[in-house]
């Protein structure tokens, strides 16, 4: 009983922060209809940015967040605006082989630069766990499970609330109709990617200080898992992604204890197929734009 | 200068030089392996290479023969390394150094079998390579199989030894091997296994490059286990020390696992939480054999490391298997006398060297017989050896946790 | 099973909706809805935008499920049956919003439901000589190697119908082909339509054009909020109080006035 | 009744098969048989080609020929009927287990095991095609990514039958072997066979009344339901034509590596590489992924021999180039600039950009 209690526990706090590593990765694919396949190589960018703040500046990796989020939407906003604005229209595989090509340029760059080697950013407290009876539950996962609601909330509130958020969800609705109504779709496009990047950017940060990752199989696994998560909890809405990862990293936690052997993999994936079959539109509500208007 | 140890290779200094010999390998320069394992085995490639040329290559019939390394990516894939070797032989290079990793080897062998090269097998340890009948495939390092059985050695060794240990074993062929034997060597020492024998292939199974293993830590959380050790690689080996701490599991002893610690990556992914490891390895550089053309085992890693800028304290062991293996290619060739690949390939079942890398002997099966394992700690960010005994050169700081 | 609720000595309605009914969330697009159609009739369907006309249609072909109701094709029952059972018993219709195969030319289009609808060519060879055949017949030959999106919007009305009458229905179900077309187009399609009636094809045509529904129609059924409001020749149901009040609006009836 | 033209055309001809079959043959003439000639001919050119090359490029180049095959068979489900499958691999991987499973623990020759791995794929399909084929466009794809890791992990987990994440052997040496290897000139055959198969299928049904209610099905199933198409079985037949020849290609692969893990043939960068392959071909056609598969194979190999740590790099920025020029696939926009005798690829890139 206190073994599955403590893989709840667990399975909680891990799926905030895979809910983390599929909130920007759900945002671009509901707003522009992209399957960022290069989603988990900008994480990983993410995490080496914060790596070397840590190693030269001795930058608690929270404290870079600002930095590293600040880094990757400006690398997202010219990646969008220079690259995948040019395929945008086109049918969903083009924008889905580019931003794999893309992934393999930026994967394979990290990868000269330096090495392959499983880099972790080493703090006090990451690996620390506030102890309640017979359950751990750690403070770095924790920290990152806080992270993620607070910007899932953050970002649902600047969606419905501010002009930009209007602007972003219009043009995911109704490209045609939002440029009547005078917004700058090539602009709005940009500035969504850039959130998106920055939030990658800000998980790679937070699954550096609580794991480890590497250039050549950690991307592909973020990419996999924000995919998976993003049609778990319901595309394009705010709190999919949330919902998706904790799903995700309960049914892991508790299903890996149950199970023998790594046949909790399975079952996830049946679980996933059979989600897909009897809700496409997610666990939770119906899609945003489920009602898009193709331009 | 000639190799010492090869019966027929008289001529010395005075010799003329003869042709070339091509050693060919596929490596690992992208992909998974790439810009790590794969780059350490071609760095020990290399240096084997430019070591046996500055000292004059390989010796017979009273000529010098120069070695030319061949290599080619193979992108971490093992279709690929087999494909590269097929395309060696019509190239006509029949002496082969293997690819990084098991899969790449178990791929090559049969290939190499075929077209009748002969291949020095480095870094492929599981030991599924081996029983198969393969004639031409020879490897210098120890089978998968004493992985975790040294471990188990070490620890009995040690005081306090520990009465529980718990097996942690990814789902590859390496790493289950490596615990099936290392299970049956603790119980024959007496130890318990919890949560049981067998729950290396069920409870505290975990998938192959997993990055989480929390629920075979579950597992065996509240056991209490004295040692936990992890027949895996480096990605579950990492997850396992960092997840054990963030759910308040410690063991009461220490962590041992098989191919993680011993490599530079490993304190570079855990920081501080890697001291105390333990890990098996394939060479220490205690190893008191030596060679002419690499002298002792400490020489080798000192010229090995100046070469390639790595700290003497954190080196990559799988450079030396490499070196070892194509050094062990270059006695066979002037043992033979030959560069006729099954002459190499009969020389190389009766080879007996002394060599940095102890002694090279094979068995019928192609496995270099009786070489021994050894255990490291990691202690202030280096590798300490501390088994066998008569090689350590620190303590172990034992318990390891505090 | 259902009976039929004709005297069993009247001949079988070649289609007959009862009770047909349909909800989209927790309204009823189409209720209760019951009528039949006699072989070689021609039946015109009006009523406002979202009266349910085009669901019915799609009712009747099994592009929807109905919630509630029968659909009855020469007698047989093929409720809840999937389109293309439906289109194999002679059941052909077009779309609204045109759906032509992008990715072919015209005649190829129309070659598709000469290969796959009711009597069909079993070679694309016949399909194609066919497809020739029927776009003559619509007035497009000199469209028939352009793609689809090229063609204008009378014409793209065209192909939705010879792609339909590829299919060698005996029952055609018309979505508003005229909807949007200039007058001298609406003549030639109602003298198409007419034509197709005189080779024995049963039509349902669903019309906003009141002029064209009235000229090709032998009865006319008028929906309003998805039940039927009245149904009856064309005279009878523009001469309808109800009709003209609550649907056709006063322009209309001012205009049928002078 | 009046017999008039319309009356006949609705008719319709009832015409015997044996009428249709001699007014088939009546009608070859060299234009339309150029393609089944070109296949016939590339078909003995390879046939030469093998006479002349060493083995180990026969290796290489039956690599190119088993990428033309997956590449042929992706392109009818996710080219023609407009169904992109992240997940054929798992027909790739059922394929090779079948075979070395049949091969090594029951002993099996391969010419019994081969067609069980086709039939194991049709079966696959069936099964998962006709749950799966009603998802619509990202949801197929990502449910079929999960389909083929959910194989892997059951092929994985099977370890007494499959030999689980140890791998598995299949025998070929000495008499424990239940077929005696192909060897290269061998495998060099076989690949090529299905390739040239898989290229005849696709073309055959390409342009059969099948190919043209793949078509329709691709474009708008409402409609294709409509004129009388059954698109529940038109989807899940080209969906098991597809793992038929990806199931294949993986049986025969699975013997000419002799021994394999699960990850080896489950690999999702198989799916990736087919769906490359046909998009930068020109997906949709029977030159589109041919030219794909061939092109990018041998310019994958040509990279990995000559740039070293740089290959992936350069393969990458190879494919972002690529999709950026000729977002329409090579051949497609080859083809139309003969059709307009023009050629721009500025017109190209206005076309999708925003």
């Amino acid at each position: 009983m206190s073994q599955l209690l403590q893989a709840a526990a667990y399975g909680v706090v891990q799926g905030g922060l895979l809910g983390l590593v599929a909130v920007g990765f759900s945002l671009v694919w509901g707003v522009m209809n992209v399957i960022n396949l290069s989603h988990g190589a900008l994480a990983v960018t993410g995490a080496y940015l914060a790596w070397l703040l840590n190693l030269h500046f001795g930058l608690d990796p929270f404290l870079a967040l600002p930095v590293v989020a600040i880094a990757l939407f400006l690398f997202g906003y010219a990646l969008q605006r220079g690259l995948i604005n040019l395929v945008i229209n086109a049918p969903i595989f083009l924008t889905l082989l580019l931003t794999f090509g893309l992934g393999l340029v930026i994967l394979n760059s990290l990868q000269l630069l330096f090495n392959a080697d499983d880099r972790t950013i080493e703090t006090s407290y990451a690996s620390q766990s506030l102890a309640l009876g017979t359950v751990n539950v750690p403070y770095g996962r924790l920290a990152a499970c806080g992270l993620a609601l607070a910007i899932t909330v953050g970002l649902a509130a600047v969606m419905t609330r501010t002009r930009l958020g209007h602007s972003i969800s219009a043009t995911g609705m109704d490209r045609g109709a939002a440029r009547l109504m005078g917004i700058r779709a090539r602009h709005v496009y940009a500035i969504t990617f850039g959130i998106s990047a920055a939030l990658a950017g800000v998980a790679g940060t937070m699954i550096a200080t609580v794991g480890s990752f590497n250039p050549t199989t950690t991307p592909g696994q973020l990419t996999l898992d924000a995919f998976v998560i993003s049609v778990l909890g319901g595309l394009g809405n705010m709190y999919g992604a949330l919902v998706g990862g904790l799903v995700l990293g309960i049914a892991e936690s508790v299903g890996g204890l149950v199970l023998t052997g790594t046949w909790v993999n399975a079952i996830a994936m049946a679980v996933l197929i059979l989600t897909l079959i009897v809700r496409p539109s997610g666990l939770i509500g119906k899609a945003q734009y489920s009602g898009r208007v193709e331009v | 200068m000639a190799l010492s140890a090869a019966a027929c290779g008289g001529g010395g200094n005075t010799n003329t030089s003869g042709s070339t010999i091509t050693f060919a390998a596929p490596v690992s320069q992208t992909g998974a392996f790439g810009q790590a394992e794969g780059l350490y085995t071609l760095q020990g490639y290399k240096f084997c290479q430019n070591t046996l040329n500055a000292k004059g290559g390989i010796n017979f019939g009273g000529q010098s023969h120069q070695v030319t390394l061949v290599t080619q990516d193979d992108q971490s894939v093992a279709a690929t390394s087999a494909q590269i070797v097929d395309g060696y032989n019509d190239k006509g290079y029949k002496f082969i150094l293997s690819p990084y990793g098991s899969a790449g080897t178990t791929a090559v062998a049969p290939v190499v079998e075929r077209n009748g090269q002969v291949m020095l097998d480095s870094n492929g340890a599981d030991t599924a390579i081996f029983t198969h009948g393969y004639k031409n495939t020879f490897a210098v390092l120890s089978p998968s199989s004493t992985y975790v059985t040294t471990i188990i050695d070490a620890l009995a060794a040690l005081n306090p030894a520990p009465k529980t240990v718990a097996v942690i074993a990814a789902n590859d062929g390496f790493s289950q091997h490596a615990a099936e034997q290392g299970v049956k060597e603790a119980q024959a020492k007496g130890m318990t296994v919890v949560p049981s024998p067998t729950a290396y292939t069920s409870s505290t199974k975990v998938a192959a490059n997993a990055t989480d293993v929390s629920p075979a830590l579950i597992a065996i959380k509240g056991l209490n286990p004295d040692v936990i050790i992890v027949s895996a690689h480096l990605n579950e080996a990492v997850a396992a020390v960092k997840q054990a701490s963030e759910l308040g599991i410690k063991p009461k002893l220490g962590f041992a696992a098989t191919v993680a610690p011993p490599t530079p990556a490993f304190i570079s992914a855990l920081g501080k939480s890697s001291e105390g490891v333990l890990g098996s390895t394939q060479w220490v550089p205690e190893i008191t054999a030596s060679d002419s053309i690499f002298g002792n085992a400490r020489a080798f890693l000192t010229n090995f490391t100046t070469t390639f800028g790595w700290s003497p304290d954190q080196y990559p062991y799988q450079a030396a298997d490499a070196a070892a293996a194509c050094e062990a290619l270059a006695l066979a060739i002037e043992k033979a006398g030959s560069t006729d690949a099954s002459a190499v390939r009969n020389a190389l079942v009766s080879l007996k060297a002394d060599t940095f890398y102890g002694h090279i002997e094979f068995d019928a099966t192609g496995m270099n017989t009786n070489k021994p394992m050894y255990v490291i700690q990691i202690q202030s960010s280096a590798f300490v050896t501390i088994y066998p005994s008569n090689l350590a050169s620190k303590q172990a700081t034992w318990p390891a946790v505090k | 099973m259902i009976a039929p609720s004709a005297p069993a000595d009247a001949p079988v309605p070649i289609l007959e909706v009862r009770g047909l009914s349909r909800k989209f969330g927790g309204v009823w697009a189409l209720r209760d809805v019951s009528f039949a159609v006699a072989a070689g009739e021609v039946l015109g369907v009006i009523g406002p935008n979202g009266a349910g006309k085009t669901t019915l249609i799609n009712l009747i072909t099994g592009h929807l499920r109905p919630s509630g109701g029968h659909v009855l094709v020469g007698g047989i029952d093929v409720t809840k049956q999937r389109p293309w059972v439906i289109a194999h018993d002679g059941v052909a219709r077009t779309f609204q919003i045109v759906k032509p195969f992008r990715g072919v030319t015209v005649r190829e289009n129309v070659a598709i439901g000469a290969m796959h609808g009711n009597h069909r060519d079993r070679s694309v060879r016949e399909a194609l000589e066919t497809a020739d055949q029927i776009l003559e017949l619509v007035g497009i030959t000199h469209r028939a190697g352009s793609a689809p999106s090229e063609l204008s919007v009378a014409d793209a009305r065209r192909l939705e119908l010879a792609k339909a009458l590829a299919c060698r229905p005996r029952l055609l179900l018309i979505d508003e082909v005229m909807a949007g077309l200039r007058p001298q187009e609406i003549e030639s399609a109602v003298g198409l339509i007419h034509q197709l009636r005189e080779s024995g094809i049963t039509i349902v045509a669903v019309e906003h054009v009141m002029k064209a529904i009235i000229s090709i129609s032998d009865r006319i059924v008028v929906l309003h909020h998805g039940s039927i409001l009245t149904s009856g020749t064309p005279d009878q149901v523009l001469s309808d109080p109800r009709v003209i009040e609550a649907y056709l609006g006063h322009r209309f009836a001012r205009r049928r006035a002078t | 009744m009046s017999a008039s033209p319309l009356a006949l055309i609705l008719e319709g001809r009832k015409r015997p098969g044996r009428e249709l079959l001699a007014e088939w043959v009546r009608t070859r003439r060299l234009s339309n048989s150029w393609a089944a000639i070109a296949l016939v001919v590339g078909f003995a050119a390879m046939l030469g080609v093998q006479q002349v090359i060493e083995p180990g490029t026969m290796r290489l180049l039956s690599a190119v020929f088993m990428f033309v095959a997956l590449a042929q068979a992706w392109n009818l489900i996710g080219g023609f009927t407009g169904y992109a499958s992240f997940g054929q691999v798992a027909f790739f991987g059922l394929g090779a287990y079948i075979t070395a499973v049949l091969m090594n623990n029951s002993h099996l020759t391969f010419w019994l095991a081969m067609p069980a791995a086709i039939a194991g794929g049709v079966l696959f399909a069936v099964l998962i095609g006709l749950p799966l084929l009603r998802l619509r466009g990202h949801y197929f794809a990502i449910a079929t990514l999960g389909a083929a890791e959910g194989s892997r992990e059951v092929i994985n987990n099977m370890t007494p039958v499959t030999g689980g994440g140890l791998g598995i052997t299949i025998p070929t040496f000495g008499d424990q072997a239940p077929t005696p290897y192909f060897g290269k000139p061998g495998f060099y055959l076989a690949f090529l066979i299905l390739a040239a198969l898989s290229v005849a299928v696709s073309a055959l049904l390409a342009r059969s009344r099948f190919g043209y209610a793949m078509v329709a099905v691709h474009e708008d199933e409402a409609a294709a339901g409509a004129v009388g198409i059954n698109t529940t079985s038109v989807k899940v037949i080209a969906f098991a034509v597809s793992g038929a020849i990806v199931a294949c290609a993986g049986s025969i692969y699975a013997f000419q590596q002799i021994e394999f893990y699960p990850s080896d043939v489950f690999d999702p960068s198989f799916t990736v590489l087919m769906v490359i392959m046909v998009v930068i071909g020109g997906s949709g056609s029977i030159l589109g992924p041919l030219v794909g598969a061939v092109g990018l194979e041998l310019l994958s190999q040509f990279l990995r021999i000559n740039l070293g740590s740089y290959n992936q790099l350069i393969f990458g920025a190879i494919i972002v180039v690529v999709v950026v020029f000729f977002p329409q696939g090579v051949v497609n926009f080859f083809r139309d600039a003969w059709r307009l005798r023009r050629i721009s690829l500025l017109d190209n890139i206005r076309r999708y950009r925003l």
